[in-house]
């Protein structure tokens, strides 16, 4: 057992470390703290990646002195450190873009609890990526929504507050839900652990009893993570939720912290399930179905929002449809499609929620479409980022986002009737997307003539332009080198679904 | 059918426990005091504990506490719901502390716990203001 | 509706702008000043300037459709719901499924391998410990978020009218006898916690009595005095202390465990005070979590601050 | 016998939680709450689990309503403040109530 | 090689117009070496008779971003060059008439020629849809570019029809993807044989829809009149005489290099598009007819004129195929000169609509004369050039075509070239001729500056002198039409 593959566990115990040891320090201290943290943890996702890939290998590793099926244990392959540096990498995208905003918006005494709560998030984040017991899920599950709830409530701005509640009611009927589905697959099988689950699952399916409760139960799980991650009927709380939010916040909690349920979930369904049982049971259809109306109807929700950062929200609306989508068709491009979608949204939503924030300031704090005329004169790089963010959600070539519809285009063929409502779906959301996106971006270029004097153009600092070049960088690097990335997805899926 | 109606009648204390989790999903969805909700929600995490508990019992047999040496597994429960409910429990305690301050907040800025008034107060306050 | 002029004219969706064709960039925009400070005072202080039964009717009339969707939702679940319980295995059925190797491993070589004679107790804090590790940080997490939202060191938000709370440390027959309950519940929660691995309880139901002696005692003696025993900065340091010896010592077993290297802290023999390795120790640092927890909950909710 | 007590306190749990559900004012609700509770401990020593009805006599019956009582209490007092707050204002500002 | 022609004019648009100090002659004279290095490049590449390949990157494992210099490549390139030079030298005294940030308009001007560029040299399918939706995109800006309402709504119907279009183009794509051996551009297709046919044909319908929406195909035509007339002449110029011709390239592409002409001939898709296409070349030039505004009347006669390409194209035979390539050389000249025209009488004598014109070729002399040139080759009056691509056209049309087009397909074209005439000789005739009637004198004559009327002499001059010796083109179009089919 080589020394790099104890790295997961030491960034869960390391970032935890971190948020104890923040809640004894002062703010200023707790900021370099988690700075510190996430730059190390990104230094430890990439040599655990490079090491699972260079021996192309997957392994357990024990939490504790007990093999499965009777201690806990972590699993890891090559997908999830991969996911989890792009988790570590944006969060620490969304901090360093959101530092200033954030100084602003959180009262100082507090700042050092939403460092704390950062930390939280983080290793909430690893541990999902990284969990092989479903209960340990649960748990960091809902760290992951208590500390997302802190995020969002530590603005305290009445209408934060009440997004708050309203995430807060439906992220627990989510877990509810979600522990209630784990109950009855344990009350059925009587294991907790993905491999044991799966051997399980798998025999009793062949034997034909408690079919239905194992349907019923895999139903419920798979709703409960959707409800937390925004799935389409499921979707009220997200809109004020990421729309009312400091940004950094927003980011984190659009960009990561919902990829990180739908990353369990995609570890539920294809490593404790099965993907022929998940397709027997009937739930995959559902996903289609619901992805495509959220698709479509996130959208059209989006161009009738009345503030910038509403419309980005109601657009992760229709971004996370599309991954819905994908898990619904089901086979393997369109898992790699998915992991593509989860990438450039990833990549490109903090980055919009950042600059939209930025042109909010500008056009003095408003974020009504007019006020917002000509904002990408007054503050250059926002405006440049928002545009890199448009250009990619639309799905423009050379951007992350061309990438994801491409796969989805080309592996709907072959699905049987399931092929033409997800062409049409992707035609329909591109139309809208195309119609609220570069409209915006067409917006914000266009200068104001009186109001223009009156506000001073904003000279770019570095703060700003770091995290935003960072992130645009990311952005294009997936969309015009893509190549590199499906292999190590390729290889990843044959290590995640052994 | 009739088998349907006795399993129901056997695992009863499941049923009870969908039951009182039900209770509590409607408190959730229909009663409009933010309170009350809470409430509801906390008798929906104890129907979750009591379905994972009643999982775990066994007719007739003891508490896991090796008492005077007799490791025989037929002779105690299954511990592992017994682990799983106290986690449970300590969750579900950390969230309504949650809510509850929340409620607070929310009370201090709209002076109402109605959930219908707090939605209006959203609908007209200026929103486009950050 | 009548709340539709409170609403910002100039607000316009994407849609309208879209609809008729252009943005008007003829009329001048009301230039804005910058001040969200200012904006958010002004949300924070809004209070309904329009008749409530109006809205309340819209309310209604809007909310119905919700109700009915929701009122399906819940009979279509309780079905679903039954169906999976008369689908599940027997209540209390000697050979379900859920009694397999692991449980039977649990009891039965469980008193060997962590020397806890109480199964429970070594179940969660050693063999599967990673959850434990999760569930006290829940609790850290949640004290972190009511802090964030109790706190009431910032401006404008210091109550008045505390004074007018019934000060119960005046009643006799209180005062007397919660000086002979408070130490009773403080050594139950102390034995169930020390007792944890040989008798039922273990760090969190010890941890949540002492917790709540903690809190009957100062809500009788008034926090004033609570906060002078306890102040913040000793809370805030024992929860840090345990917390972080939590973290070290698993971290210890878990990585000599993945690495297969011997592990050495001494078992004891099952069944005395000093046995079950880290797990007497493990129970007390939970314990401290909870207690504190749910103290600092207490003083949050009580006076805005530890 | 155990089993006709077990059925009498599932009764009343679902009993209680129908309580919880109708009535109206949230004090009440509270004081159900806090005795189903108690029922649910007891509950918890019928299925053999006695750890359980430990935490959840200390953390159900006892922290949680404490704080669900407390609640209330705050939210008394901010009542106080705000016509404490609102005369003040009108003594201040009557015209601007003439004006709604 | 093809990398450096494709980067040199974007690194050109990037950097000279922001970067370079001094002033803006400084600036003008920076840009126009690079453009004639372009030129010259570009020649010099196409000359040597060696068909250049290069892989760029891998955009995805399966799908690359490649280059390749065949014959019909060569001449997109050869014309895009040579009209951005001449547009460059009119537009530098054009643009002082304009109000409106230069630097931007000389960037994307320059940026939409590379990426124009790139789509004609792209070797594969999925190249060639990357660099035709950054076109679309880049050359929005040039749309945009005064910024008032009118010009707002032009960009944006633009942007929303060739998005759209793209989207169709994708769809296609995707489809063909995995029915063809390979999404190189191989001459007689590639298309694995019966294989999902009628699908196939669906899809590639489709592809001709969306590329047709940037040729002002009859759907989705509407964009060009409402986009053209709001841009500066220089841009408009260049939008409807070249980078309309990025559909017609894709057209192209599809037709000849993915589906195979031998498998399209006689299938629903040749009659669909070939009925589309004719009507669009009638109704265009109705329209124009009844068009009062002269820029717009211009854009309705593209409209109509690239559909003369697209009839030749659908007609899938070596003739048709070498009549389009002469059609799209011709029309560029000639829509090119009208466009410059249409901004000197607005810069210069401040007339928009064909009322007005009365009286005014006496006063832009110079002016009126290239406008009858190109005129007279728009409509394809015999001795010039417009005359032997219609000619061909209609040829390929007689004998190519299966039953009643054969003889639809010829009188539609004749008929539209008489409306064509009807809607450009009257303004000639009115400009020249205002007859006694003149309410007030038109003034006296105007001084037309040189780079205003140069590149315009030079155009109407390719206009006549292409005509009369047309052997010079027809034999080269012949070895490209001969190598495609």
């Amino acid at each position: 057992m080589s020394f790099v593959q104890n790295f997961p566990f030491f960034s869960v115990i390391l970032s935890l470390l971190c948020a104890v040891t923040s809640f004894f320090l002062d703010a200023r201290w707790a900021k370099r703290l988690t700075l510190f943290l996430l730059c190390t943890s990104i230094g430890l996702q990439g040599s655990v990646l490079s090491f699972c890939y260079r021996n192309h290998m997957s392994y357990e590793y024990l939490m504790g002195h007990f093999a499965a099926p009777w201690g806990n244990e972590i699993a890891l392959g090559i997908l999830e450190p991969l996911f989890a540096l792009l988790f570590a990498t944006v969060m620490l995208c969304c901090v360093l873009g959101g530092i200033k905003r954030m100084e602003r918006d959180v009262f100082p005494g507090k700042q050092s609890y939403y460092w704390i709560m950062v930390d939280l998030a983080h290793v909430s984040l690893l541990a999902l990526c990284y969990t092989n017991d479903i209960f340990t899920g649960y748990v960091f599950i809902e760290i992951c929504t208590i500390a997302s709830c802190a995020l969002l409530s530590i603005r305290e701005n009445g209408r934060a507050l009440i997004a708050a509640v309203r995430y807060m009611v439906f992220a627990l009927i989510g877990s509810g839900l979600f522990l209630i589905g784990v109950i009855f697959t344990y009350s059925i099988t009587g294991q907790l652990l993905f491999p044991q689950l799966y051997e399980t699952i798998a025999s009793l399916w062949e034997a034909g009893t408690y079919r239905f409760s194992m349907t019923i139960a895999i139903g419920l799980m798979v709703v409960g993570l959707a409800i937390k991650s925004g799935m389409f009927p499921f979707h009220f709380w997200m809109p004020d939720t990421y729309g009312r939010a400091t940004p950094a916040s927003s980011g984190i909690l659009s960009g990561v912290i919902s990829k990180g349920y739908i990353f369990l979930l995609i570890k539920i369904i294809y490593r404790v399930v099965g993907i022929e049982i998940f397709a027997a049971s009937g739930v995959q259809t559902l996903l289609l179905l619901f992805g495509i109306a959220g698709m479509v109807a996130g959208s059209v929700s989006a161009i009738f929002a009345k503030r910038l950062t509403t419309m980005v929200a109601f657009s992760s609306v229709a971004q996370i449809g599309y991954i819905y989508m994908g898990l619904g068709m089901g086979t393997q491009a369109a898992l790699i499609a998915v992991f593509f979608q989860i990438f450039s949204h990833a990549l490109t939503k903090p980055m919009l929620f950042l600059s939209a924030s930025q042109l909010a300031n500008v056009s003095g704090g408003r974020q009504d479409f007019r006020s917002l005329c000509g904002a990408g004169h007054r503050h250059p790089v926002a405006g440049f980022t928002f545009t890199v963010g448009a250009l990619s959600m639309v799905g423009i070539p050379l951007f992350a986002g061309f990438i994801p519809k491409l796969y989805f285009a080309t592996s709907a063929f072959g699905l049987g009737w399931k092929t033409w409502p997800v062409l049409l779906a992707l035609a329909v959301s591109t139309v809208l997307n195309v119609m609220y996106f570069l409209y915006t971006t067409i917006l914000i270029w266009l200068p104001r003539e009186e109001g223009a004097r009156n506000h001073n153009r904003v000279m770019p600092q570095v703060e700003t332009i770091v995290p935003a070049a960072l992130l645009a960088g990311f952005n294009l690097m997936v969309g015009i080198h893509s190549s590199a990335l499906t292999a190590l997805f390729t290889q990843g899926i044959d290590l995640f679904c052994q | 059918m009739e088998q349907l109606f006795g399993n129901l009648l056997y695992n009863y204390e499941e049923v009870v426990a969908v039951i009182l989790f039900s209770i509590g999903f409607c408190i959730l969805l229909f009663s409009r005091n933010l309170i009350k909700k809470v409430v509801g929600l906390d008798i929906m995490d104890t129907g979750v504990f009591l379905l994972l508990a009643s999982r775990g019992y066994i007719a007739g047999r003891h508490v896991p506490i090796i008492v005077d040496g007799i490791t025989t597994a037929e002779y105690y429960i299954n511990p592992i719901p017994a682990g799983l409910v106290l986690t449970g429990i300590v969750v579900s305690v950390s969230v309504s502390a949650l809510m509850l301050s929340l409620t607070v907040r929310i009370y201090r800025t709209y002076h109402t716990l109605d959930v219908d008034s707090l939605y209006m107060m959203m609908s007209v306050s200026k929103g486009g203001k950050q | 509706m009548r709340d539709k002029p409170m609403i910002d004219p100039e607000f316009s969706s994407i849609w309208t702008l879209w609809k008729n064709g252009q943005i008007d960039l003829t009329t001048p925009l009301r230039s804005p000043g910058h001040q969200p400070l200012q904006a958010l005072k002004e949300v924070e202080k809004y209070r309904p300037r329009h008749s409530w039964e109006a809205y309340s009717q819209y309310v209604r009339k809007s909310t119905l459709l919700y109700k009915i969707a929701a009122t399906i939702l819940c009979c279509i679940f309780i079905t679903l719901m039954l169906l999976t319980v008369a689908n599940l295995p027997r209540y209390g059925d000697p050979n379900a499924p859920t009694i397999n190797e692991v449980s039977e491993r649990y009891i039965e070589e469980g008193t060997e391998e962590t020397g806890a004679v109480n199964t429970v107790a070594g179940m969660i804090l050693d063999y599967r410990a990673f959850d434990t590790l999760g569930e006290s940080f829940v609790l850290f997490t949640a004290v972190c978020s009511v802090a964030v939202l109790m706190n009431l060191s910032g401006k404008r938000q210091h109550i008045k009218h505390t004074k007018e709370l019934i000060n119960y440390a005046d009643d006799m027959i209180v005062r007397g006898v919660c000086r002979l309950l408070v130490p009773v519940i403080l050594l139950f929660g102390i034995y169930i916690l020390l007792n944890g691995h040989l008798s039922p309880g273990g760090g969190f139901s010890g941890g949540a009595v002492l917790g709540a002696g903690l809190i009957i005692y100062s809500m009788v003696w008034g926090e004033e005095k609570a906060s002078r025993v306890f102040p913040a900065k000793l809370v805030r340091l024992v929860v840090f202390c345990s917390l972080a010896f939590y973290c070290l010592a698993k971290s210890y077993s878990f990585y000599t465990g993945a690495n297969h290297l011997p592990f050495l802290i001494p078992e004891g023999a099952p069944g005395h005070i000093l046995s079950g390795g880290l797990i007497m120790p493990l129970n007390v640092a939970v314990g401290f979590v909870v207690c504190f927890t749910m103290y600092s909950f207490y003083m949050f909710f009580r006076r805005g601050r530890l | 016998m155990i089993t006709a007590f077990r059925i009498i306190l599932l009764a009343s749990l679902v009993i209680c939680a129908i309580g919880t559900a109708i009535v109206k004012k949230p004090m009440h609700a509270i004081i159900i709450y806090m005795a189903y509770s108690v029922i649910m401990s007891i509950i918890w020593v019928l299925l053999e689990s006695p750890d359980l009805a430990i935490t959840e006599a200390a953390v159900g019956a006892g922290v949680t309503g404490i704080l669900f009582f407390l609640t209330l209490h705050r939210i008394n007092l901010i009542d106080k403040d705000a016509e404490h707050d609102s005369r003040k204002e009108d003594e201040g500002e009557g015209e601007s109530d003439h004006a709604r | 090689m093809l990398v450096g022609i494709i980067l040199l004019p974007l690194l050109t648009g990037l950097l000279i117009p922001h970067f370079i100090p001094g002033g803006r002659r400084r600036r003008f004279c920076f840009l126009m070496a690079s453009q004639i290095v372009e030129v010259c490049v570009v020649t010099a590449a196409v000359l040597s008779g060696r068909d250049y390949t290069s892989d760029i990157w891998r955009l995805t494992e399966s799908l690359t971003i490649a280059l390749n210099l065949d014959g019909v490549a060569a001449v997109f390139c050869l014309l895009t060059v040579i009209s951005w030079l001449l547009t460059l030298l009119y537009s530098y005294e054009y643009m002082q008439h304009e109000h409106g940030h230069e630097a931007n308009f000389y960037t994307f001007l320059f940026i939409s020629e590379g990426m124009l560029l790139g789509t004609a040299l792209s070797a594969d399918f999925v190249s060639m849809y990357v660099f035709y939706e950054l076109t679309s995109l880049c050359s929005m800006p040039l749309v945009l570019y005064e910024r008032t309402r009118k010009a707002i709504t032009g960009a944006v119907k633009y942007l929303y029809y060739s998005i759209g279009g793209a989207f169709f183009v994708l769809f296609g794509l995707a489809v063909l993807y995995d029915n063809t051996f390979t999404l190189d551009f191989l001459p007689g297709g590639t298309l694995i044989p019966g294989h999902h046919t009628q699908l196939v044909l669906a899809s590639i319908f489709c592809i001709i829809l969306g590329f047709g929406t940037k040729a002002g195909m009859f759907p989705m035509h509407n964009w060009l009149p409402t986009a053209h007339p709001v841009a500066p002449a220089p841009a408009s110029a260049l939008l409807s005489g070249i980078i309309t011709k990025a559909g017609v390239i894709g057209i192209l592409r599809v037709i000849y290099f993915i589906a195979g002409a031998n498998r399209l001939r006689g299938t629903w898709v040749q009659t669909a598009c070939l009925s589309l296409a004719l009507f669009t070349v009638f109704m265009g030039s109705m329209m124009a007819f009844t068009e009062k505004n002269f820029k717009k009347r211009l854009a309705y006669s593209s409209i109509s004129q690239i559909s003369y390409v697209l009839t030749g194209l659908f007609v899938l035979s070596q003739e048709g195929l070498m009549g389009s390539l002469l059609q799209i050389t011709f029309h560029a000249a000639a829509k090119i000169a009208l466009f410059y025209i249409a901004g000197i009488l607005i810069c210069l004598a401040g007339v928009r609509s064909v009322e007005r014109f009365r009286g005014v070729g006496r006063r832009l002399p110079v002016t009126f004369g290239c406008f009858v040139f190109a005129a007279l080759s728009l409509v394809g009056i015999p001795p010039f050039g417009g005359f032997v691509s219609k000619w061909y056209i209609s040829l390929a049309a007689l004998d190519g075509l299966p039953g009643a087009f054969a003889y639809l397909a010829p009188a539609v074209l004749l008929l539209s070239a008489l409306l064509t005439a009807g809607y450009l000789f009257p303004p000639i005739i009115r400009g020249f001729f205002p007859g006694a009637d003149l309410p007030e004198s038109p003034g006296d004559r105007l001084r037309e500056p040189w780079q205003l009327t140069v590149p315009l002499i030079l155009l109407a001059a390719v206009c006549g002198l292409l005509g009369l010796f047309p052997d010079l083109l027809t034999s080269v179009m012949q070895r490209i039409a001969g190598a495609v089919l």
